[in-house]
């Protein structure tokens, strides 16, 4: 156990944090989705443009070659100085590129690697279908090998920034013999290919944070295979690995300082009868517990870093730390809810640094379900950390 | 003490479900408001007033007869300010104003709740209103109001609209003493939940039985079903505590107030959590605004600030000293 | 619906009220279970003695032959009037006693009815099993008919007032053959029998709350059967219709004059700096929604009692009331030791009206596990009032 | 930043581990007090001074391996004072004596918690304690104390002593600003509860595995695995925010008392929980007291109260204004 960071790590630090204070955005992050990825996209750029895009990458794809504990003192820096957050790169920086460095052929590496870091390609998943959500297994968009393409034909849902994406990390059947989990195949879809339409479906925050994509004969250079065909499960899990262990750290920190927001504005608003909502004990008490949890958060993350500098493959835990912050985050969407009061109404209602509080409260109630429900890790925590026994 | 309907009863809540299936079935693209045609029609069959006496166009029935009522309003989400425009003819009818009532009972005026603030007033679902109605720690007091003045406001829910601006002139003002209009309100506010939490119930149900994975209708699951078994329970208790408050109300029994306020503390939970559950089973397509679910999460989010908070209404229930 | 009362039930209300309030005893109920079993069978005697035993049981078996409204108005009554609960005698007039009106013959019904009434004796349960819990028809206690007796070998566990008990609702396997549901009969054993053993459990309030039972070739008459032989399944799901029902009315209706005496409590008790508890808003909440809670339970129960009135065979619905009473329960006695703050360290700590908070919340524990687990009751409504599949 | 133990705090572990296994494994019966022998003989083992220095026959450690120590001491609910004694010697070095400390580490002495109200302290497992630590708002302070003179109650946990009256004078006072004897105790009561929830977590998953019923083991349905998950869950939370506490006091880092408090609130969270589920999981046997799952409830209800309770935390982390 060892809380001191090394000297690298401190200059890292410092570092960052100078940059950041002089180089973060006045403006803040636009509501509307193509607005944001603009948005998004501009900031990465300016970050691989001043060295500090793709922290824990691997040098030679123009990474800065550093520790997951540098990636998550930038988190915590950049989040700290309210900089914006990878937004419509996370795919590629958090799911796809780790994934292509693990399993990808060097000509891949050197292709895409670049491309994602300097956000010159945004990417987008391509796992879930209408039929194969929790059983994500049980996919059935197909893919044929036709000499050296494969043409692939189906629909897949809940695919972020699809109209903005370059890329996609496709999962397809290739094979339908045998156990369902065999015959899958990891793939890099280009999402400008014929044969591909798209459809943003609205979410309850009124926001198109989603889309459905459909396949017709859509030809797909068979090179484009990762990891081999038909082993694209154990790519797929690698890749779900990475998202529950760290890829979410940025978002936690982002809700501990919206924890502190939240107190803030208690301490600004009055009830009907001018008293400030801190001064309520209830309400203060509530604030202080989502203050606890969310520093409890991040000892937890840490330990997830922790056991990934020993064996560096992200395993069951990353359920743990999704299971535990996905219902926190709803938690503290809604108690922000009674803070606003009255604004909880207003969709448009803005708070402290232009926090869209209602928005975030109606998005919330997404996050115990994407990306795995909350069934689901408690499925993977029980069965593959305790070892209990398949229902 | 009987809390469940008699044959009377019952035909009533069939005459509403039957209405609403054929004309106002719940979407999941939000509706418009409803439009003075529809209002008319809506004082036509009763709603307004159902509780009124006779003579001023009303139902000469009881409370409790309205939660039945405004138990299938709420369970297909029909749109625009029922609970307020109910409300506001009774307190016209203690204040005096017999035309007033007699108009709003009829469906010709629609008022809508209103909440003061430091900016003036937020009117919440008065875009044809002619009136607003706020009810404060003592009394309810009845304002004419010219929607065309305020300021429109996008509500979280998109059914629901929001306007913001100056209020007109008093109307009337009704002692809580004298006509309690807030236990009023909110019975009427829990009848509308517990409509809710029964249909997101249903809706969860009826999924769980088709929708499979891993080739088993999720219903089998015990994640899902024991989600089902806490919402029907939820949806039980806050039905029948509606019942015995609107009773109460009614009869006038000493403990009125504070059944009416449980019966919020109750049905406000069966309405926010079952919400929230409906989405969690119903998975992906739950948070989109492709099916009705989201919808009944942000209402119950417009129900929880319509009459009071959860925790004003806490403090009702055991006044801080 | 309707609130108003009969002019019958107003009477009955008036008259329990007023013996009442002169009969109810000035000494608290002893916390060792044979006094307490002592207490509960002089109260019970007295009560019969003055024609209030048996409110709604038929008048020729000794009953008042009055309805179930009438019935929790006693409870009502008797609750508001501090009067002692049905304790040792609960088995007997909620369990046994309406089963035995149900389907006893004449015989059985004239001799054990009055004794039930009259406290002269004493019921307990022989259910559970220790390898038969949740799954209660896996029972194994055999009892193999010989002549025109039942030979029953096996053990109970479970038993309340076992050691004071003239009899027991007993369900023995008498068939092992088909379905594991037929096969059971419920038969009135006599506790007093040659082959039984009984010993004490101690639950964590350090109390003998419960007894396993050991049978050892007990010979019980064959006729002691009751509902017919290889029947005893729909005997005793009959049985566990009316425990959920309305034989927590009793106890359900003292949780609220509990939450009422912690409010007072809280009044009463400063915490370290002067301040009543009460002047918390947190802690002023947390009472005010558990005085809602119990008051939606009173109305949760009636909803209960209504549809009995409709249709006089209890339904699945009183797995909702037990579900929602007993984790309201715990969290009431997990609210008291907040309130009694240091007091919560000790175990003969008294509040108001003498009560045992630390050992009532200690035994709360038990209170989502005996009578079907909170697992077993969602399983129910799942079940049988949702219709969904089978896990 | 490392929160998992390097390979020497692993064979700390496990020697504390193996000398309890083979000692003081944990009883469903509670055990007596620890006596004076057994008590110098953790002395001896270095239990009461791992943080102190050297000299003054501590283990020249930190308070973070001091948390692996106390999470093998809650896993099996050893008794006695433990956590007050631990401190005691700190406040004692830090008022500069030394003697005192010196005979506390070397295991001579017993330090019992003890809080002020109306009628005098309450001694909390003090009955072989020659000392009393109290912690206030603002100070430590050691006094001497004579259980022999006090009168002993029955405690909701019966392997803990529970003894009320009057103190002897004060030994010694330091200031928190000073030494942090609040936070100390807190991270040494969190790892004690985090111990607690992971041998809660152990039973619960081991019974799962076997216990039977309707033909399969409780395990395969989710209303057992999923209670697992979530204790699961919770102890990992709070092991990990603990161990970040325990190094946050040893680097004096701004937030460390901020850290100390949350670590409880996480480990009470996790010790409370989970010794409930744990109890849930096991059904009858749980309760009893034929089954060690109960003492975790009632020890946990101890530690509850033992330096601070949960409000009053909360307070510590958002004071009122």
């Amino acid at each position: 156990m060892d809380l001191m960071p090394t000297a690298s790590e401190e200059a890292f630090r410092s570092a960052a944090r100078a940059w950041l204070a002089v180089n973060v955005p006045d403006q803040p992050r636009p509501t509307e989705v193509s607005a944001a990825a603009a948005y998004d996209v501009a900031w990465q750029r300016k970050l691989f443009d001043h060295g500090w895009a793709g922290v824990s990458w691997p040098k030679e794809h123009g990474g800065l070659g550093l520790s997951l504990t540098e990636q998550v003192v930038w988190f915590e820096e950049s989040t700290r100085a309210r900089a914006p957050q990878p937004g419509a790169n996370f795919i590629g920086l958090s799911h796809a590129g780790p994934t292509l460095i693990a399993l990808a052929s060097e000509e891949q590496k050197a292709h895409h690697l670049p491309r994602i870091l300097r956000a010159d390609s945004i990417w987008c998943q391509g796992f879930s279908e209408p039929n194969a959500g929790s059983d994500l297994a049980g996919l059935r968009t197909r893919a044929v090998v036709d000499g050296n393409e494969l043409v692939v034909t189906g629909q897949k849902v809940w695919t972020s920034f699809a109209v903005h994406a370059q890329y996609q990390e496709l999962l397809v059947r290739t094979s339908s013999e045998g156990d369902k989990h065999r015959g899958i195949s990891w793939v890099i879809g280009d999402m400008r290919l014929p044969g591909i339409e798209i459809r943003p479906i609205v979410t309850m925050d009124q926001m198109a944070h989603f889309c459905e994509v459909f396949y017709n004969d859509v030809r797909i250079p068979i090179e484009n295979v990762v990891g081999g065909l038909n082993n694209g499960w154990a790519v797929a899990l690698a890749n779900l690995g990475f998202e529950r262990a760290t890829a979410l750290t940025a978002a936690q920190i982002e809700l501990a300082q919206q924890v502190e927001d939240l107190i803030m504005l208690a301490r600004e608003t009055t009830d009907a009868s001018g008293r400030a909502l801190i001064e309520d004990d209830d309400i203060r008490r509530c604030l202080a517990q989502c203050r606890a949890d969310v520093m409890a958060l991040r000892a937890m993350t840490y330990g997830i870093v922790s056991r990934l500098a020993r064996v560096p493959i992200p395993g069951p835990e990353g359920s743990m730390v999704r299971l535990y912050f996905t219902q926190l985050v709803q938690r503290v969407q809604r108690l922000a809810m009674d803070v606003i009061a009255d604004g909880a109404l207003d969709l448009d209602f803005k708070g402290t640094e232009g926090r869209d509080w209602v928005r975030n409260f109606l998005l919330s109630f997404k996050d115990t379900i994407s990306g795995g429900t909350k069934d689901i890790q408690r499925n993977i925590i029980a069965g593959r950390i305790l070892g209990l026994p398949r229902s | 003490m009987d809390l469940l309907p008699n044959d009377d009863e019952m035909a009533l809540t069939d005459v509403v479900r039957r209405y609403l299936s054929d004309r106002a079935p719940v979407t999941a693209a939000p509706p418009a408001p409803p439009t003075p045609e529809m209002w008319k029609e809506w004082g036509e069959l009763g709603w307004f007033g159902l509780a009124a006496p006779l003579e001023f166009g009303g139902g000469g029935q009881g409370i409790a007869q309205e939660t039945l009522v405004f138990r299938e309003l709420g369970r297909v989400l029909l749109g625009g300010p029922l609970v307020a425009t109910v409300v506001a003819a009774q307190v016209a009818l203690a204040a005096g104003d017999q035309q007033l009532a007699v108009s709003i009972i009829a469906g010709e005026r629609q008022v809508a709740f209103a909440h003061s603030g430091p900016s003036g007033i937020t009117l919440i679902d008065g875009a044809c209103a002619s009136h607003c109605l706020e009810i404060g720690d003592h009394a309810a007091v009845l304002r004419s109001v010219d929607v065309a003045e305020l300021v429109e406001r996008p509500c979280a829910d998109l059914s629901v609209t929001l306007h913001v601006g100056s209020p007109g002139p008093t109307v009337c003002e009704v002692a809580l003493d004298h006509y309690d209009a807030r236990s009023h309100a909110l019975v009427l506010v829990s009848a509308a939940l517990v409509g809710m939490a029964e249909a997101t119930l249903e809706q969860s149900s009826s999924y769980a039985k088709v929708r499979e994975q891993y080739g088993k209708p999720i219903g089998a699951y015990q994640a899902v079903s024991h989600r089902c078994a806490d919402m029907a329970t939820r949806a039980d208790l806050a039905a029948m505590q509606t019942s015995l408050a609107g009773l109460s109300l009614d009869a006038r029994t000493p403990d009125a107030a504070m059944q009416a306020v449980t019966a919020y503390l109750a049905a406000l939970d069966a309405g926010v959590a079952n919400a929230a559950d409906n989405i969690q089973n119903h998975g992906g397509i739950g948070f989109t605004i492709e099916h009705p679910a989201y919808r009944y999460a942000t209402r119950a989010s417009v129900l929880s600030r319509l009459v009071v908070t959860k925790r004003a209404a806490l403090d009702l229930l055991l006044p801080p000293v």
